[in-house]
């Protein structure tokens, strides 16, 4: 019916809108915005069935800034928001961004069960810490004693960590990244892109107004590689400048401990490759165990930490509803008619 | 406060009528309301529905209407136990289940206690003796035994051992004594059977059926339904057997329906015309979890249930479903519709078809779950924040039930906006007979998606209804962003403008109002379209205000009655016709909303008359107020 | 529409002013509008807050208000990045921050496009010629520059390059250019000080407390300052100096304060006066959050907040408090308060006392989160299921917030109730000079918990309040439960008796009437108590209507303005009041929700005259109204 | 105030109130009700502060037979109300009764902040896999394909493991255990009375009306010692009927298997209780894996997975307040006059 045509190759500038950008100058998201618009034409998806939904909150004005559809919701609403549009239509690919409050505030419940029912969706939480749009509120990802405008103490609550909370809920791809790493980011989308479920993704945003260096203690180069883990699928969990470091495993007390490669560990073995622990994506428990590590004790894991297939929430709702139009013919006049009728 | 005649029934004439080959003459009734009543476990809503089907078949116009008790399974012979199911059936026009019962039926003390102060006096109770064991009458809280120590003596009192006449009758069936007594319930229908003439081969397949793979129990319940009608050829009660002729109905298929079945139904039926699949999300709440139940069940149709994780998100994704281009649904009752309010007010910004059902209940807060109640009206009005204008529908009966949710979904698609429909739990578990329309004869729903991107934007609109363009992810070239910050009436984008502002509000309000052009003109249920006192009523009460009006207008009394199906917008001619009555009387099931608005609206002193209580009014109590008004 | 004259001030009379030590003389005003407008960079929230400070020692009476872009920070020099402060400032009452300003100060190309507008045909426009660079001009949508292309010669314009004339003033303090840039606002300052012969030494004062930590900073702030007002002297622009007398007003000590502190101080005022604890539930939404923000630096009196997990959560967690003793309180904007409709329902039917504020702003949905509205009244009043009355307060200006909160307090707590109390953005922001009460003058509030067991049950009631008994948890002996079920009036226990249910709906809707005995009479405001047309407002228009009511008394119209401040229930001697006038205009920011309340209740013809811009009202639009309706 | 004089010893019957139960002839709750009963007495603390707060739900009717304060809410929201109770009288013993979909549906949300923030409450979910007040549709802890009244064709969603959840939500306690097992429900309601924070007990409880059987696989008298591991701090993670069978770690997989003393393993080698995991409570991970073991592949774990002291919010406020009050002195005159200000 309509005219225009998509073009064969989209480029990142099919991407953008005409919408001038309402960041502020700085701001974590525009690396996010310029990542997210690199990534998604490989992908391969006309511009016509892609979808980007939002809650409310900066990184909520995300829909504005891609040229494909967008509906900003309201606050923590948008995995519901997203449920009917999967109903509805299961082959739009379906986007979401969210913020830490509006996803974990307010939205904790969307997202829990969007997650335990792996709704074939993308979930991109930009996590700053902190309540960007209403001008600086501590958020349940702010870490206890934060000083904040409704905080002035210091915040009492002790904050949760989006991994961990969506392995308890079942979540069926958990990533992690950071706004400023355009390459491990880029690996994380396209990942979370090709899962099909709930892909969950969890990217460190800096919000240079309000919460301005909270992820710099492993974000700067200078910490960079000593205090970031990167995980990945069939490799040994190695870190550190000389990439000589390691997550061990004591299997009695599942304990994890860091250990140095070759050199002597506590009880004065030496240490090899052979004991550290090697990623296995498909453990929920291992994800469990990387999402909650101590820091700075440990390092902050990033990227993958787990993925499974099983089956996702629209796919079984669209086969259950063809097998019921397979079984019985939609004949309205035979519904109004059955049971017991009587002629007058 | 009721003057009902103390008459067990309304005789039409007491001598036997003609044409009847049963084996004693009947008296002729203009009709009767029979009330069944027992503990939970006692199998009353069975005995209703089936006492129902024949009322049916035997050609009368009724309505009905099952008391649940608010607990899951309160224990056996507790009065919070009692479980009752009322049918008013009759050879005239019936609008509501009845006020008094002409006859009750109890089967154990605590349904006594409940019961009784709803029979007429010197009305026909009939009480399973068997029940009324010392420990029964303790539960109950009679200190000595009603059937013995002539506190019924105001009433015909019919006692009849019938757990012992069941025990006997099924005897033979090999059933366990515990197994034996479930078939109480069928003994006492075939009784009534007898009474009313009735033929129980229906009853019987209906048995053979339900129980085919126990046969054992098919075989006792048939035997006790037997035993209960021989029961009554052979004791000599023959001076209670009534006949209630055949009501002048419009002929036609007929079947009995309830009002969450029809509300149901009639999704069904919108998504089926609108030929657009439907998605209903859902929380279960009283009334309301029925419309999931039954929607669940008809897939085939294109229609998705979700049970979403609260009200919420139930509201939310039948919003993305709209969204992406289906007929988004919620229902829910007054709990839940308070959750709803921030949604909705997204639904109104950004103009998306939604429909969204509220059944009411007993209010304020959790309330009374299982009781009827109409103080939901203002709430839909205004339950959102800014200048949130929705339509707001509200069905009459349980078969209009089917209609209004074919209209809620035809205003919403036709005009893009939110609307409410409102029944409420007497209309949910009330049933009527309904003539089952031709589909053919069914409203056409005529549902265009924006297609061409020429000069296209979301907000652009038609110019008729205001309403604006259905573009729906995955169509080429109309892509687009739409959210509940204010937009640019020009363009759809974002905008702060102030005067965009109040543009955008009253464009939004006049949309609501431009639907009073495709809606009926209020007509007049009875009575005629001037005089000096008008009865306005809406939703549920409709029966009850009708016949109070038509009782009225009997004696001579200038009173008519007007029903308000549409409360948003009004119908365009309602002030003209409320301006033709001296009067106005507004009865409604909560303490004076739809009387508030039209005070507001036309500045017309109408009166209200609120009832309160669970419960639906009485005819009797309308009746009252009328002859109150206009006699004194 | 407007009709002010052409005028940039409106002078006393035009000869120099006796007794000004100033080296040039004065002209003398009754008042003035100034607004400052610049980048959101560019510290005008700062320069108009210190011009208020300096305009209130001055001993002017005034009203400020500030206007914040929607974004956290644009980008500079965008048209949606603009940030806005207005004040009026007078000899006489004032009311509202002034319709259209006398002076315009407009730090950049922005700055002018967004604000012209509001500048009086032939006011002052200061303009900052600095910023006014391509780039600028271009970002502002301007195609050449308006400062030279004759496009404001309807305007006396005053063009200086502030950005050159700062950086000059301040290169001694060694700051580096970007640094010299962010002191533009007090060279700004400066002038406008020496214009309308200001103290500089309070500013000076507070720069440098502000500042104690970064010394250059200051130091340049006050060389800044000190050049612009140096420049004042020098220029040759001595004709724009004008000096406005003294206001007369009751003598006191004065602050300037804004609504939402306001509201934070009355509830620690309220939580002083009862002896109680308070606890805040919120969610950080705007424009409400300051509430929760100034209280949670208040913790010294027994204050704890919450800043709980969503809106639900946060009336739930007052609720919880209320429960246990405390004064429970929440606080929101129209999203967040469409949310705690289910849980007001809980406190209405447990009444339990609790306070709600909803700190309106522009809607539906999310609507217009920074702009102001009056929109939720009918929210506050209906939006809950069932017969759920709740009272409603509304304070009228920044300062009354204060005596409001304190009201909300003890009627919750006297009446076991929830109270809503209604502020707008427009309060919530803005600030005006308020006497500062003293402590021993704030009404006493007398809360007793019970503690007698003797004949106790948790719904027991005050004969005069039919307030129940409020038995904390921890109560020696007086052990009970509660929920939000239906409770039997005579024991508190679960009922689902009929009657019961009325009986109780009645009850909770008469306590909330009781308290019309227990606030004061409606007053007029400004006029006299019967004639031609009444002009009834509520909330945040009060100064709009009042000067608006005056201006037109002064041109001998026959009209009066009477202010609602408790809208539910509505001051008992209302109707009375209303009757006496022949017409009743209702302004509102809205579409007409308290004149359908008026409409309704007293089957007045109130007009409505509805505005709905995100914008408060200006005094001419309901001078014109007030004429069109009286001089027609 | 009161002349009412404690008790000084309660018993059980203290605790009953005169309201008739009103659960169905039957129900787990009844069973439950009976044990907390039981278990009050002992802790000591008097009834007048004891409060029971719940949602809606059959479980939410809990408060009523509790001779304790009481408060029945709203469905979801027992959680909130106890925060602000609690902030309110930080003294006061609350204790939550929910059932699964007032606690994991409509109230997962405050739930989630409920554990993650560690206010000190108990929380006892009846868990019955369905819904029981309003006549028996699927929950969030329904088995994938249950049919019920809102799913004739059988539920497509996944549940949610209420334990996972709570692990994820960084619950400081999280406890399992069955309606009718009256020692081992009593040992761990014990616990959860001791523990500081939120005591989070997840009861299965049988709904013999809408979900009869839920647990009979593990709960009947025949399956429970194959298919129930009862945990306990510092114990071997031991099972079966002749108590020989044991869960073992592989350390670099971190995949658990069921193994049996003193016979060969997999791979040939004869197991001891060397190899068998011990339990730590102390140990998230541990107690995710024990949470999440497949069943009946892996017995259901039952007892106190996991336990950790941390500050609850209730405490940390109170704190917090009563360090401002020592700071600054209440003088609400001070308050108004603070600032700029001017006299006239
Ligand atoms: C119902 C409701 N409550 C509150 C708000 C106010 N609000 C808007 S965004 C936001 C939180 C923003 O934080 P986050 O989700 O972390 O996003 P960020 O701005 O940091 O990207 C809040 C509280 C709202 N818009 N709606
Ligand atoms: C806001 C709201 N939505 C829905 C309901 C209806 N409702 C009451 S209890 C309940 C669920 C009960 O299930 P669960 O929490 O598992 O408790 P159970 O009855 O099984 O013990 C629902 C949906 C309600 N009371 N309030
Ligand atoms: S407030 Fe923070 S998160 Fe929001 S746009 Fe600005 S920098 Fe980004
Ligand atoms: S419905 Fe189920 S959970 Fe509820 S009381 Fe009955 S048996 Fe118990
Ligand atoms: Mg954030
Ligand atoms: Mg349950």
């Amino acid at each position: 019916m309509s005219n225009v045509i998509q073009p064969a190759q989209l480029t990142r500038k099919d991407f953008a809108t005409d919408q001038d950008v309402r960041w502020c100058p700085g701001c974590g998201d525009y690396s996010i915005l310029a990542n997210v618009q690199r990534v998604m034409p490989e992908l391969g998806i006309p511009l016509d069935d892609i979808v980007w939904i939002s809650g409310i909150g900066c990184s909520s004005r995300f829909p504005y800034y891609m040229n494909t559809y967008g509906f900003h919701t309201i606050h923590g609403r948008a995995p519901a928001i997203a449920l009917g549009v999967k109903a509805a239509n299961p082959k739009l690919s379906v986007w979401l961004a969210t913020g830490d409050g509006d996803a974990l505030s307010i939205g904790g419940n969307h997202l829990l069960h969007c997650l335990r029912r792996n709704l074939d969706v993308k979930v991109l939480l930009f996590n700053n810490r902190i309540y960007g749009l209403t001008k600086g509120q501590y958020s349940p990802t702010s870490e206890v004693g934060k000083i904040t405008k409704s905080t002035p103490l210091g915040s009492t609550d002790q904050p949760v960590d989006p991994a961990s909370f969506a392995l308890g809920a079942h979540g069926s791809f958990v990533a992690r990244s950071i706004d400023t790493e355009a390459q491990h980011l880029t690996m994380v989308l396209r990942r979370a892109a090709a899962h099909r479920g709930t892909a969950f993704t969890e990217i460190y945003q800096n919000c240079n107004v309000f919460n301005d260096g909270a992820f710099e203690s492993f974000r700067s180069k200078e910490h960079q590689k000593e205090r970031q883990l990167l995980v990945e699928h069939g490799k040994p969990l190695l870190f550190g400048e000389q990439n000589d470091k390691g997550l061990r495993l004591n299997p009695r007390t599942l304990g994890l401990e860091v250990v140095t490669l070759g050199a002597p560990d506590a009880s004065g073995n030496v240490v090899t490759e052979q004991d550290v622990l090697v990623h296995d994506e498909t453990n929920p428990a291992l994800a469990y165990l990387l999402a909650r590590m101590p820091f700075p004790e440990f390092p902050v894991a990033l990227g993958v930490l787990f993925a499974e297939q099983r089956p996702t929430y629209d796919a079984s709702l669209w086969e259950q509803n063809e097998r019921a139009k397979a079984a019985q013919p939609a004949d309205l006049g035979a519904l109004l008619r059955s049971g017991n009728t009587w002629q007058v | 406060m009721t003057t009902e005649a103390a008459v067990p029934s309304s005789p039409l004439e007491s001598s036997p009528a003609e044409g009847l080959v049963d084996s004693a003459p009947r008296r002729k009734l203009r009709g009767a309301v029979v009330r069944f009543a027992g503990d939970s476990g006692d199998g009353m809503q069975v005995t209703g529905s089936q006492f129902t089907s024949s009322t049916a078949l035997a050609g009368n116009d009724l309505a009905t209407f099952p008391d649940f008790p608010a607990e899951i399974r309160a224990p056996a012979g507790t009065t919070y136990g009692v479980s009752g199911f009322q049918i008013n059936f009759a050879s005239e026009d019936v609008f509501t289940p009845g006020d008094a019962a002409d006859v009750l039926v109890t089967m154990n003390p605590a349904a006594l206690k409940t019961n009784l102060k709803d029979l007429k006096r010197g009305g026909l109770l009939i009480a399973n003796s068997g029940a009324f064991s010392t420990a029964n009458l303790k539960k109950a809280g009679y200190a000595t035994n009603p059937l013995e120590d002539g506190s019924l003596d105001g009433y015909e009192l019919l006692t009849i051992d019938i757990t012992k006449n069941t025990q006997a009758a099924v005897k033979e069936s090999g059933l366990s004594n515990k197994e034996s007594n479930r078939c109480k319930n069928f003994w006492t229908l075939g009784l009534m059977f007898w009474i009313y003439g009735r033929d129980m081969a229906p009853t019987i397949d209906w048995i053979e059926k339900k129980f085919a793979k126990q046969p054992e129990v098919a075989r006792a319940n048939v035997l006790a339904l037997k035993a209960g009608h021989a029961y009554g050829e052979t004791a000599e009660i023959s001076h209670y057997r009534y006949e209630v002729p055949k009501a002048p109905v419009e002929p036609g298929l007929y079947r009995n329906i309830g009002g969450n079945i029809a509300t149901a139904w009639g999704l069904v039926a919108a998504s089926q015309l609108a030929k657009l699949p439907l998605v209903l999300g859902a929380y279960p709440i009283t009334p309301a979890s029925d419309v999931l139940h039954e929607l669940s069940r008809h897939k085939q149709f294109g229609i998705s249930t979700i049970q979403a994780e609260d009200e919420i998100a139930a509201v939310c994704a039948a919003i993305g479903a709209s969204y992406a281009g289906n007929i988004g649904v919620t229902a829910t009752s007054g709990p839940g519709m308070a959750l709803k309010g921030e949604a909705l007010g997204l639904a109104v910004s950004t103009e998306l078809p939604l429909v969204i059902i509220n059944i009411q209940r007993g209010g304020p807060s959790t309330g009374l779950p299982t009781k009827t109640e109409q103080a939901d009206l203002l709430q839909a009005m205004y339950g959102r924040n800014g200048e949130a204008p929705v339509a707001v529908l509200a069905a009459q009966s349980p078969g209009d039930c089917f209609y209004m949710a074919i209209e809620a979904v035809r205003l919403a698609t036709k005009y893009m906006a939110p609307v409410i429909l409102l029944t409420d739990g007497y209309l949910a578990n009330g049933t009527e007979p309904w003539k089952i329309p031709d589909v053919a004869d069914l409203p056409r729903l005529d549902v265009q998606f924006r297609t061409d991107p020429e000069g296209f934007h979301p907000f652009l609109r038609d110019p008729e209804t205001l309403a604006r363009a259905w573009a729906i992810p995955g169509t080429p070239g109309l892509r687009h962003r739409i959210g509940g910050l204010e937009k640019d009436y020009d363009s759809g984008h974002i905008s702060y403008d102030p005067a965009n502002h109040e543009r955008m509000c009253k464009v939004r309000a006049e949309k609501i109002e431009r639907m009073a052009r495709d809606i009926p003109e209020q007509t007049i249920e009875e009575g005629v379209d001037s005089g000096k006192l008008l009865v306005v009523g809406w939703g549920s009460t409709y029966g009850a205000i009708r016949e109070a009006v038509r009782r009225c207008r009997a004696r001579g009394l200038d009173v008519s009655h007007a029903h308000v199906r549409y409360l948003n917008p009004l119908p365009r001619n309602l002030g003209d016709v409320l301006g033709r009555f001296e009067r106005v009387l507004v009865p409604e099931l909560n303490l004076g909303q739809l009387s508030l608005l039209l005070r507001s609206r036309y500045l017309v002193p109408a009166e209200s008359y609120p009832k309160i209580q669970g419960q639906p009014f009485r005819i009797a109590e309308i009746e009252d107020k009328i002859r109150q008004l206009l006699e004194s």
